[in-house]
């Protein structure tokens, strides 16, 4: 091996050193100045990023789809680079509203921050990793790091439930994506993904069958029904800033990986799986739907919603033959780290305030805090979809693909389903328009989360209202490498 | 002087304009503003006139009103000897009515606005008088329907006049609907409504066989259908029969307004617009359209004089009157007589007019419309009974008086063209006669019966008793009938005179070769063409008629009169047929419950269907599933009925049905992935 | 001059001014909006002497490249039928805000988000992208959302959430309908550019995807007419607004439904629509009777004017699916014209007189009486001449009376539509009776009668409602006296769809 | 002579039974034995396919042990919230834990 | 029947029994401690199949950390494990039949796939080849499963540390 191909890693090591600093770091700090050490994972991220962008210059000297590292276990190109930004903005943005959150609540701050930026770690791995090892493998990381992040708060009962059954399912899983893998390294006889393309041959039904058993890890990484019950529970007892989090960083990367493994490593002609995918499209967006409905905790109904919105992102795999699918998929990851992070954090503020999140003790929000409430208006348009929002762009995106390739069911489905967001996401902002307010005492938001706040809703605004660069930019981002 | 014709709607309508902004500021010299306008008016009319009269080309002035592709809608306006007398007719008639009107109303709170809406009026009768085409015409038309719908509800705080303006208004609307459909079909056929335009072709048309439309049995030529669609309108702005129901109620307007818009001259439009359209319907194959204007007439003329002999409200006798005349008019035009009938409408303005001019007089004196209570008013008021008088044997057609000529013109034609209707018609002027003689009887000889103190009407306005009036029976403080006061009585002198002359112009020889001169001025050209000679006056005829005239006022005299038979054995004889009559033949009756209760009816049920129908489907489809009961608990904040039901309710159901998975415990969730799995392996195998 | 732009944009301008102004100082926040509310109708009038009476086709198009990456631009322009609408737009936007002085709670939100919805409004007019035009569709129903829900009457909730999904789940029917189409270009020159688009008309013919296109596109504009049955939506809306709301919702809003029938179903699928023409006039004509008999059962008022509405609408439907029956009958051209130019007449006399009826009833309900129980009123004559007189005129005006702007409209539908379905129109004209009938009614019960001593001593109109009403009802007689001027514009249009439908 | 058919029967039925004790244990801990079997049941089929498809590079190898360490790891974590949540919720049985649901 | 089927055959009917006993003894303290036998089995399994590193890993990190890591948990959790309180849940049946199902399709997929015969005989084996490996394509990997422990570790201390 030669050393140059480090510089690929350059992101992941920026990361990863940062992740170790703070924890030495964490050892020298004084407990109450530990709020300092945020803002270090704030900063790492930016050159993280930077490097990223750096990278993706890189290839375009180089005229480059991108390069495969470590005998092909590794590939660095545009998509994956693009998936890498998303994920460091996750990580970025949730660190910023965390900066307030983890003092005060726990001690080890340092440590949350520190498996944060763990969990960024294996974010980048995945959606790079071309091989079936590594792939299990930062999968695993990102797990890992999730199921402590969200059992964080010891003394919060909520979140040590969360915690525990977010590791149970999630182990579960892995154990049954394992086995699937062992069972496709079996047929294929090598564990990377492009040899496993070729040599797929004559697996029968068995491709299938393993094929399904690692769609289970993937499932449960992105929420697809019928792997999603853990969302739900885990969402509302995870502390409000890591839910964020693994509403779009696991979820992005999760969708990255899945695209890699089935685009790069399952030939067509051996399983069909956009058809498979195409009714777990359409099975997990309706479920989603249908339960967010019932919900009055804004956390879980936002659970719910991810769930729904997961099973839209899907509709780009079904539709995978039409050339709009793999860029509405990635503008959707974009858009929706914005809208959805902007609710959270929205949630985050109005739980602070009135110490609950049931969406009816929100009531009035928008006299406490217009601005607040305001940027929720446009999280919620954005997630229903109507414009001029990024989330609108990403469905028009997305149902453009469906129709594309034929899929009107789906697309008709899909459209059914928006119908139906609309009526919850607006039963938010009845609750916090139309509904009087308890008191009238103004609201203060801390300026990290004003910051946090503002950079989702710019983001779910201006990209939505002038997408072309995005656009530019996933439209070179889906030339992934052997899809 | 045509060039000037648009200036004689324009001037009523600036009048209104005035009026209806400053007419409160102007109070009681509200009325000279009208009344100048109307005199202005009337000078271009009747010079307009005079100039036809020399002989004056006809003049058409026309200007792009609206666009469709390429096809252009004009409106503009039409001088030629119809319209030319007819206006002069409006002016002169309506500005008499005016000058009455001033003494009539005097002191009502609202005259600017009664002088206001009887110049719109003005304004929108001439304009469809003046019109080029169908579609100016119609919107005159529907203007003066409005004027009449505002003007009968004057007393608008009155409940009955309320509904008898309703009334008027949606009768008439069913006419003029049926006339919209004609004129459409006349813009689809010809791609015009510009009366020359299609004129021209319809008697080009008739030419070539006519294109016919099959309505269920029958195989209608289209030109017919056409023309008697646009006779919906005429039926219903001029009473006919069956849409007459309207004209009677509509006396509950002052009465002025009667005379000038529901005896001279708005109900006359329908005849009038009958005459202009007179093309249409000669054009039709063998004339069937007039054969069916003729005998819609003819049974208005019966019937109508039927109804008017068993009234005793002295304003409802002289509208059945009107729409029997009204009936005479059209049958005059259907048999042909397209001038007679025309010419009964000139006279039949002076001579009703005037006699409802008197009749208001009487009322303003006695305070009562009912001519039981009236009685020996010819000594009290002798310039009004001296008019009356001329009015009544006008209309009754007695010689020398013009209603004599007209009414004659009508028979002769009649009975050279169709004399069934003669026949009948014979015995409506038989009738007319009695019914008059009737009226005069009662109202003006034998002792004075009316009531000592009457009574204040129950619907009494405060402001009306402020201003210390009890309109529209001018109550004075004292009980004795008096003469009106002479604003009042020299319109109605100059009135009964024109009752008295008008006629002469049909005199034969006034004319040129021994014909009358109203035949010769309003003539059908198209009467030439198809070789149709009017026939000239006979005597015979005309004494027959006079005989039939004479016998119904000796009876009328015998029974009312000298009371050799008293009239209230006479309605013991006639027993149900005298209720039948009075009670208007319960035409009325028979609407109200079909159209009035029916439409509400239906109304009611729509609304009811559109409610828990159209609108609660998804309720129904909620209530019948097992769910609704649980939803029921569980509709939170969120929820909302209606269509969002729908979706709320069928998705929530669905959503309450998985719901349960949610258990909140790993394994189970576990265990829905594992099957899950199964399922998905199993399927995708399936499909292998 | 990017006029057009400016008009579009002032509206938004102001929003975000006034979202920087304090909440507190009301007076400013209304001034401010009614500013810029009467600087757009004035850019909106610089149109008109830049407009080419000539020219039948797009005029005045600005465009700017927005997404090129999948053929979507910024792209406006106006033709006859755009202008007058956008006209019509401005000036009620003005005088609604006007009205809406008496409005004092949540002033700023309030006129903000009216300036939003105009904006939205406008831009469904001058879009000449599909994109574009969905846009600004969808950006119509969130401020009337928030103007129901938030200033509405008692059931507010229900209304504005009830007319959000109602329209929603049409717009993205049409969204996908949308895409049909744009799939349907030739891979190598896919836009959503709508006078390209309809060039092409990809989808022509009546196979499986032009129907489901069509339908689609139905729809949404159906439901926003609405046409029967699809109209439920309308009254609970109307009751539930707030006056200002009513007036733009029944005065603007459902006009996009029509415009859209007009701009996109006939132009994009003329032959679906014409195999369709007779089913969709006989609803239109379902919609005539039942929304005139209807509303003779209310005795809301607000209810009562809304299923006016219908009917109305039901008028204009007739028209378009008249036009669209003529597709492919050249001898029908001229009638076809005739009637397309009576449905825009109607949209616009609909949008003057039904506006000045709402208006009406507001002032009645909101400062006066604060009921709209029909039979808790009689003889208000008497005591509001001027008030009356107002409340008449537009009440004739729209039962069609001949002089007033709304028979215009009714007679150019009728003598157009009549000479290409003759039954449905005839039939559709027995409406008018029916009309005529709950509009007499209606005045008798309020206006004429024995005076009702609880409003013995009611004020008539004050300066502002009058200032409000007039200009209506200048409009109405102007127009109903001498059409011509707009008709030629509007005339320009209906030439040229007819002249596509061939 | 056994071939690699006897292996994949064994590791399924190993597999099933761990995902049988998952499914059917209240007690993290014991849920937590469960997937060790499973996941062990996926390393008995690396390294079986390793001996018969891939014996030259043996990826197989390397895979389970890196499942193996995983499993390490995933130990220690499960093991370390399950102490925490018997901490606060005095339980470890899953059917107990229930705050979260619906 | 020779040496190899034996060995299998007994080191199989071991790891079966074992991991029966895993997952339905009543007694959790049993049921850890049957997982020995499983993992012993299994490492034998790899023993026949030619992997002794893994067998030594296996043995090491399973046998010897995590067994020992369960049975410390289960005793420090008594109050839950104890054998007083029930420790199969509701849903066996349906469990079972989902597992079976799972099993047949696995048997009835992977059976018919036509597996080569053997590669040949195993290269003799070199501890060497999985550590060249490990260095070579998977040193990423290697060094990725170091950052997992890390993490892995400072976390769970974090979480299991009593508070004070």
């Amino acid at each position: 091996m030669n050393w140059q191909d480090l510089r690929w890693l350059v992101p992941e090591l920026v990361l990863t050193g940062a992740a170790v600093a703070l924890l030495l770091a964490d050892l020298m700090t004084a407990p109450d100045r530990r709020r300092q050490l945020g803002w270090f994972a704030v900063a790492a991220a930016v050159p993280a990023a930077a490097a990223c962008g750096q990278l993706l210059a890189e290839l375009q000297a180089l005229r480059s789809g991108g390069v495969r590292i470590f005998a092909d276990t590794y590939t660095v190109d545009p998509f994956a680079l693009y998936v890498k930004l998303v994920a460091l903005g996750a990580v970025a943005l949730v660190a910023l509203v965390s900066l307030d959150y983890f003092p005060g609540r726990t001690p080890h701050v340092g440590e949350a921050f520190a498996l944060l930026l763990f969990a960024g770690v294996g974010l980048l791995l995945m959606a790079s990793a071309s091989d079936l090892i590594l792939l299990l493998l930062s999968i695993e990381f990102v797990s890992l790091s999730s199921y402590l992040l969200a059992g964080f708060l010891k003394r919060d009962p909520k979140s040590n439930e969360a915690g525990v059954k977010y590791f149970l399912y999630g182990a579960a899983t892995t154990g049954v994506m394992a086995y699937g893998f062992s069972l496709l390294y079996g047929l294929a006889g090598s564990t990377s993904l492009y040899d496993v393309a070729t040599r797929l041959g004559r697996a029968g039904g068995a491709a299938y069958l393993a094929v399904g058993m690692a769609l289970a890890g993937f499932g449960f990484k992105v929420s697809m029904v019928p792997f999603h019950q853990w969302t739900p529970d885990v969402y509302e007892g995870a502390p409000t800033p890591i839910t964020a989090f693994l509403s779009v960083g696991p979820k992005a990367a999760g969708f990255a990986a899945l695209v890699r493994t089935l685009s790069v490593g399952i030939p067509l002609e051996q399983v069909q799986w956009p058809l498979l995918l195409a009714g777990l499209s359409a099975l997990t967006m309706t479920v989603g739907n249908l339960l967010a409905l019932l919900q009055r905790n804004l956390k879980r109904m936002l659970a719910y919603s991810s769930i729904a919105h997961a099973g839209y992102v899907l509709m780009a795999l079904a539709a995978w033959k039409s050339a709009w699918a793999l860029p509405g998929l990635l503008y959707y990851l974009l858009a929706y780290l914005f809208m959805n992070l902007g609710a959270f954090f929205v949630a985050l503020v109005a739980s602070e305030a009135t110490g609950s999140d049931e969406i009816p003790d929100h009531a009035g929000l928008s006299q406490r805090a217009p601005w607040v409430a305001a940027a929720m208006v446009v999280f919620m348009l954005s997630l229903t979809g109507i414009p001029p929002t990024a989330g609108f762009f990403g469905k028009f995106y997305l149902f453009a693909a469906a129709v594309d390739a034929g899929l009107l069911w789906l697309a008709a489905l899909a459209v059914a389903n928006s119908v139906v967001s609309l009526y919850y996401y607006v039963g938010v902002l009845r609750a916090l328009y139309l509904m009087p307010p308890p008191e009238r005492t103004p609201l203060s938001v801390s300026p990290a989360l004003r910051v946090g706040l503002g950079v989702a809703l710019v983001g779910t605004v201006a990209v939505g209202l002038y997408p072309q660069p995005v656009v530019g930019f996933v439209e070179l981002a889906r030339r992934l490498l052997g899809g | 002087m045509a060039r000037l014709a648009w200036l004689i709607p324009l001037f009523p309508l600036a009048s209104y304009a005035v009026l209806i902004f400053r007419g409160r500021a102007l109070g009681d010299r509200a009325p000279f503003v009208a009344i100048g306008a109307m005199a202005l008016s009337a000078l271009v009319a009747w010079g307009v006139f005079v100039e036809q009269v020399l002989g004056a080309e006809s003049f058409v002035w026309r200007a792009a009103w609206a666009v469709g592709g390429q096809r252009v809608i004009t409106v503009g306006y039409t001088v030629d000897h119809l319209s030319a007398i007819t206006v002069a007719m409006i002016t002169l008639v309506g500005g008499l009515i005016f000058v009455y009107s001033v003494g009539y109303m005097g002191g009502d709170p609202y005259t600017p606005r009664f002088f206001a809406f009887l110049s719109l009026f003005c304004a929108g009768m001439l304009t469809m008088v003046l019109a080029n085409s169908f579609l100016l015409m119609l919107i005159g038309w529907e203007v003066i329907g409005l004027c009449s719908y505002l003007l009968i509800g004057f007393y608008f705080r009155r409940r009955s006049a309320n509904m008898a303006q309703m009334k008027a208004f949606l009768t008439t609307r069913v006419g003029d609907t049926l006339m919209l459909i004609g004129i459409m079909a006349l813009f689809w056929q010809f791609g015009t409504v510009d009366y020359h335009a299609v004129f021209e072709a319809v008697q080009r048309g008739a030419k070539e066989a006519a294109a016919v439309v099959r309505l269920g049995p029958w195989e209608v030529p289209l030109v017919t259908l056409t023309a008697l669609l646009v006779f919906g309108g005429p039926i219903g702005k001029s009473g006919q029969f069956p849409l007459h129901v309207w004209l009677p109620d509509a006396m509950e307007g002052p009465t002025p307004v009667s005379a000038l818009i529901h005896a001279a001259t708005m109900v006359a439009a329908g005849v009038y617009l009958v005459g202009r359209a007179y093309p249409l319907f000669f054009y039709t194959p063998h004339h069937e359209a007039l054969t069916v204007v003729a005998w819609v007439g003819t049974v208005t003329a019966l019937l109508a004089a039927l109804m008017a002999v068993a009234q005793d409200d002295i304003k409802r006798i002289l509208a059945y009157s009107t729409i029997s005349q009204l009936g005479f008019m059209m049958a005059g035009l259907g048999v042909l007589g397209y001038t007679a009938g025309l010419f009964h409408l000139l006279t039949h303005a002076f001579f009703k007019a005037l006699l409802f001019l008197a009749a208001g007089s009487v009322i303003h004196a006695v305070h009562t419309n009912n001519i039981k209570e009236m009685g020996g008013l010819w000594r009290p008021m002798p310039v009004t009974f001296g008019t009356f008088l001329a009015g009544f044997l006008a209309l009754a057609g007695v010689f020398p008086f013009s209603g004599f000529w007209s009414k004659d013109e009508i028979l002769l034609e009649a009975y050279h063209h169709e004399p069934a209707v003669y026949t009948v018609l014979t015995a409506a002027a038989f009738l007319t006669a009695l019914y008059m003689s009737r009226l005069v009887a009662y109202a003006f000889f034998g002792p004075y019966r009316g009531p000592a103190h009457p009574e204040p009407d129950p619907w009494l306005p405060e402001d009306y008793a402020r201003a210390g009036l009890y309109r529209p029976h001018g109550y004075h403080g004292s009980a004795e009938p008096h003469e009106s006061p002479p604003v009042m009585t020299v319109p109605l002198v100059v009135l009964a005179l024109l009752a008295f002359g008008a006629g002469f112009v049909a005199v034969p020889g006034t004319g040129p070769e021994g014909g009358s001169w109203i035949h010769h001025f309003l003539k059908f050209k198209g009467f030439e063409a198809a070789g149709i000679q009017a026939p000239s006056f006979s005597w015979p005829l005309a004494l027959r008629s006079l005989g039939v005239v004479l016998a119904g006022m000796a009876v009328a005299w015998v029974v009312y009169g000298l009371e050799w038979v008293r009239s209230d054995q006479v309605r013991a004889w006639a027993g149900p047929a005298y209720g039948f009559l009075r009670n208007r033949m319960y035409i009325d009756t028979l609407y109200g419950w079909v159209f009035v209760r029916g439409g509400l009816a239906l109304a009611a049920g729509l609304w009811w269907f559109d409610r828990h129908v159209v609108d609660g489907l998804v309720n129904l489809v909620g209530w019948t599933t097992v769910l609704t009961s649980r939803l029921h608990r569980l509709v939170d904040t969120y929820v909302v009925d209606g269509l969002v039901n729908l979706v709320g309710w069928a998705t929530r159901g669905l959503g309450l049905l998985l719901q349960p998975l949610q258990t909140g415990r790993a394994y189970n969730y576990i265990l829905v992935a594992a099957a899950g799995l199964a399922v998905l392996v199993v399927v995708s195998l399936w499909r292998l | 001059m990017p006029i057009l732009t400016i008009t579009l944009f002032l509206p938004l301008l102001g929003a975000l001014v006034l979202l920087f102004l304090p909440r507190e100082d009301a007076d400013r926040i209304r001034r401010v909006s009614l500013g810029f509310a009467l600087a757009t109708f004035v850019a909106s009038l610089l149109i008109l002497p830049r407009f080419e009476l000539g020219r039948r086709e797009m005029q005045r198009i600005e465009q700017a490249a927005w997404i090129p990456a999948v053929g979507i631009q910024y792209k406006v322009g106006v033709d006859g039928l755009s202008l007058v609408l956008v006209l019509l737009t401005t000036l009620l936007t003005v005088l609604s805000v006007l009205y809406s002085f008496r409005e004092g709670h949540r002033v700023k939100e309030y006129n903000l988000l009216f300036l939003l919805l105009e904006t939205g409004m406008l831009g469904v007019f001058f879009a000449l992208d599909f994109f574009l035009f969905y846009v600004f569709w969808e950006l119509t129903l969130v401020p009337m959302y928030f103007l129901i829900g938030i200033w509405g009457g008692p059931r507010r909730e229900y209304a504005a959430i009830k007319f959000f999904l109602y329209t929603l789940v049409g717009s993205l029917a049409m969204l996908l309908g949308i895409l049909l189409l744009y799939f349907h270009l030739p891979p190598g020159q896919r836009t959503f550019d709508v006078p390209e688009i309809v060039r092409q008309r990809p989808l022509s013919g009546t196979g499986l995807l032009a129907q489901l296109a069509f339908w689609g596109f139905f729809l949404s504009f159906a439901i926003k007419v609405p046409m029967w049955p699809f109209h439920t939506w309308l009254p609970d809306a109307h009751v539930e607004a707030p006056t200002a709301g009513s007036v733009i919702l029944a005065a603007i809003l459902l006009k996009l439904g029509t415009y859209g029938f007009v701009r996109f179903s006939l132009p994009l699928f003329p032959e679906v629509f014409h195999q369709h023409a007779l089913l969709i006039a006989a609803l239109a004509v379902v919609g005539v009777l039942y929304g005139a008999l209807v509303a003779m059962a209310q005795t809301d008022l607000k209810k009562l004017v809304a299923y006016s509405s219908v009917n109305h609408m039901g008028y204009v439907m007739l028209a378009v699916a008249a036009a669209a029956h003529a597709y492919g009958r050249p001898e029908l051209a001229d009638a076809a014209a005739t009637a397309l130019n009576g449905a825009t007449m109607e949209m616009l006399a609909h949008g003057v007189i039904t506006g000045a009826l709402f208006l009406v009833v507001g002032v009645l309900y909101d400062d006066r009486t604060h009921t709209r129980g029909v039979d808790d009123f009689g003889g208000l004559w008497a005591v509001l001449p001027k008030y009356g007189a107002v409340s008449i005129t537009a009440m004739f005006a729209s039962l069609g009376l001949p002089g007033l702007m709304g028979f215009v409209a009714e007679f150019l539908i009728f003598v157009g539509s009549f000479s290409i379905i003759p039954v449905f129109t005839a039939l559709a004209a027995l409406g008018v009776v029916i009309t005529a009938a709950f509009f007499l009614w209606t005045i008798q019960r309020i206006f004429l009668g024995p005076t009702n001593p609880r409003w013995a001593n009611l004020p008539d109109l004050d300066r502002r409602e009058a200032w409000v009403l007039v200009p209506l009802v200048v409009l109405m007689v102007v127009f109903g006296v001498y059409p011509k001027p707009l008709l030629d514009v509007i005339n320009l249009t209906s030439s040229q769809l007819v002249a596509m439908l061939r | 002579m056994i071939g690699l058919a006897h292996y994949l029967v064994l590791s399924s039925l190993l597999f099933g039974l761990g995902l049988f004790g998952v499914l059917t244990r209240r007690n993290a801990v014991a849920i937590l034995m469960g997937i060790e079997l499973m996941l062990n049941a996926a390393n008995v089929n690396f390294v079986a396919f390793t001996r018969f498809v891939d014996p030259t590079f043996v990826r197989g190898h390397i895979a389970a042990l890196v499942v193996i360490t995983l499993a390490a790891c995933e130990a220690v974590v499960g093991l370390a919230l399950v102490i925490n949540a018997y901490r606060h919720l005095e339980t470890v049985n899953v059917d107990q834990v229930d705050l979260l649901k619906g | 029947m020779n040496a190899e089927a034996l060995a299998f055959y007994t080191l199989a009917a071991m790891v079966l029994a074992g991991g029966g006993l895993v997952v339905l003894s009543r007694n959790l303290v049993h049921a850890a401690v049957s997982l020995v036998p499983t993992l012993l089995g299994v490492a034998g399994l790899y023993v026949l199949l030619h992997a002794e590193f893994v067998t030594a890993i296996q043995i090491l990190i399973y046998v010897g950390a995590i067994t020992v890591l369960i049975l410390f948990v289960i005793l420090l959790t008594e109050g839950a494990t104890g054998l007083r309180v029930r420790q199969r849940n509701e849903q066996v049946p349906l469990a079972f039949v989902v597992c079976g199902a799972l099993v047949l399709l696995l048997w009835g997929v992977l059976l018919r796939v036509p597996w080569g015969p053997p590669a040949g005989p195993m290269p003799a084996y070199n501890p060497g080849a999985v550590g060249r490996s490990f260095l070579l394509p998977y040193v990423l990997a290697f060094e990725v499963i170091s950052l997992v422990i890390l993490a892995s570790l400072v976390g769970a201390i974090v979480i299991a540390r009593r508070e004070e």
